[in-house]
């Protein structure tokens, strides 16, 4: 790439690092005085012919990937998505108990899990059933799988932290989240 | 004395090596060539003000006076060659642990002082982002399991609670002891009578009260008498005539 | 700007288009089959001197600004936290020792570490837990994550600044290593 003055360079930093598309004033308030046009005309050039372009809307200036690779993306994002609380806490119960039946978590948590708890939890891949406990009823348990060590990053469930460990790094002290958490989940419907 | 470089600020100290290590950088010379027998004098020095001043010092300043103490005078006095470890390596390892917590607070601040994401450097701000391999992407991270886990054991951890063990007499052990004192009981006797020898205080109070209650239970089923000339006055009891 | 190839041109908008850095592996899983690795030396190459740079963290790349330009760019919001003496120390120990137990921590710094400070460098996403040490206890050991790297700028743990000196000069081993070492320079009697 061709060697940039430092005023371009600027301008490309600014442009890059925005979270929305630039006016050339809201430019020129961060890069300071100098030819804001002239470094958009340069830059827009550069970028003719990258996988990434420099495009001009109305009268405000973004970066945006070439149209030719918008196979490669998609355009409405995936967005991420987080677990819920109750999804989280049963499942650092299952990792932590496993294997375990609904009614253990159940008995651990204090709560009722609502059925999609579970299922979020298998559809990420992080929880299968785990064979059935010899007692009456036969109830289902459930363990972690081999993606789950990996997306947190241990290599056993002997790696996480014990109760010790967790109460030197300050993670025991009782929160007020019950409450809340009574008063946010549903009551299971039952399957 | 060469206490005039000394200000008393107790509040910024991490403990007693935190102390330590900046009354050695005092000395303005590399760790390696500190003398410790200075640093010792200074750290006694300091403490012994702290202490005229009236300030209250936590317990590990004062052990490691006390260490610091013995430390010193073992060096100063003629070598006894039994005791280990020497001085020399007792004197050599505080040096080595002063080091190693300058290196690691001078990395520390290095480490601080860098280009850091979201604050010196950024990345795009607006990425279009891409689309996913996976079907759904759930996001949470060890940190979020861990204190979740955490949490569920804070909130569902049973609470101890001690119930001071006290001395009582239970009804059915009274009324078995009524039962069995009052046929030997040939007139009225006071109902006080009846209580365990030597029962004082609370388990004097219970068995008065179980008693009680067992001269009912054993009047109703005939198997005593009751008597009491008004209310508040002493209770008697004796066997059906 | 110089003309770029197709593959190059897809890895450069790829590398735009994520939110988060990407590995060889998943920048592939886009772009598909070719020389990824040729393709990230290229841009890197293109991008050196430019106000973005394409830079390399443990093993993932992202595109970010260049650190000359964080006058212009640098923000005092609440975006980075501002740390306690006691996290900046236990974070340095457990990222030039790591890994290490909780005890270890505390011998160099010769305080114990108050509930909250591990928690705090957990919660940045900075430290994590790594493994159990195979001794009496076996306790729980701490290490630095890929975020970390990201967020300080370095592309692997021997970026560390001064780990090299740090190294030589035996500041890394334990005390008792270090004095049998200081043993072993003086004439030995035989044994």
């Amino acid at each position: 790439m061709n060697p940039l003055d430092d005023f371009t360079r600027a301008v490309e930093a600014v442009l890059f690092a925005a979270d929305e598309p630039l006016s050339i004033d809201s430019l020129r308030a961060h890069v300071g005085e100098g030819d804001v046009r002239g470094a958009l005309a340069r830059l827009a050039e550069d970028y003719s012919g990258r996988g990434i372009n420099l495009v001009r809307r109305g009268d405000r200036w973004h970066f945006q990937t070439a149209g030719d690779m918008a196979h490669l993306l998609r355009r409405n994002r995936d967005e991420v998505r987080r677990l819920s609380r109750a999804a989280i806490e049963t499942l650092a119960i299952i990792a932590y108990h496993e294997p375990v039946t609904r009614a253990d978590i159940e008995a651990i948590r204090g709560v009722q899990i609502s059925k999609g708890t579970l299922d979020v939890l298998m559809d990420a891949g992080w929880v299968r059933p785990a064979g059935r406990r010899e007692v009456p009823g036969r109830p289902l348990t459930y363990g972690t799988t081999q993606s789950f060590l990996a997306h947190f990053g241990l290599e056993s469930r002997r790696d996480l932290p014990g109760i010790e460990d967790l109460k030197a790094a300050g993670l025991l002290d009782p929160i007020d989240l019950a409450l809340e958490e009574l008063a946010v989940e549903k009551p299971d419907e039952g399957d | 004395m060469s206490g005039e470089q000394l200000t008393l600020d107790l509040e910024g100290w991490e403990g007693p090596l935190d102390l330590l290590l900046n009354l050695a950088r005092a000395q303005k010379v590399d760790l390696k060539q500190i003398s410790i027998l200075a640093l010792v004098e200074q750290y006694l020095v300091y403490v012994e003000q702290a202490r005229t001043l009236k300030l209250e010092l936590a317990a590990d300043y004062l052990v490691m006076a006390a260490w610091l103490a013995y430390l010193k005078s073992a060096l100063l006095l003629p070598r006894d060659p039994a005791v280990e470890p020497s001085p020399e390596e007792l004197a050599l390892r505080l040096q080595l642990r002063l080091e190693r917590l300058s290196a690691m607070r001078e990395a520390g601040a290095r480490l601080m002082a860098r280009d850091r994401l979201g604050r010196d450097v950024f990345r795009r701000g607006a990425p279009e982002g891409l689309r996913r391999v996976r079907k759904a992407n759930w996001s949470a991270g060890i940190f979020d399991l861990i204190s979740a886990y955490g949490q569920v054991s804070a909130r569902t951890r049973p609470v101890m609670h001690v119930v001071h063990d006290r001395e009582v007499m239970t009804l059915e052990a009274a009324i078995a002891r009524v039962a069995a004192l009052i046929g030997t009981a040939i007139d009225w006797a006071a109902i006080q009578s009846f209580l365990p020898e030597g029962a004082a205080g609370s388990f004097r109070r219970s068995a008065l009260a179980s008693s009680f209650l067992a001269a009912l239970e054993l009047a109703r089923q005939g198997k005593l008498e009751l008597q009491q000339r008004g209310p508040f006055e002493p209770l008697y009891l004796r066997a059906p005539a």
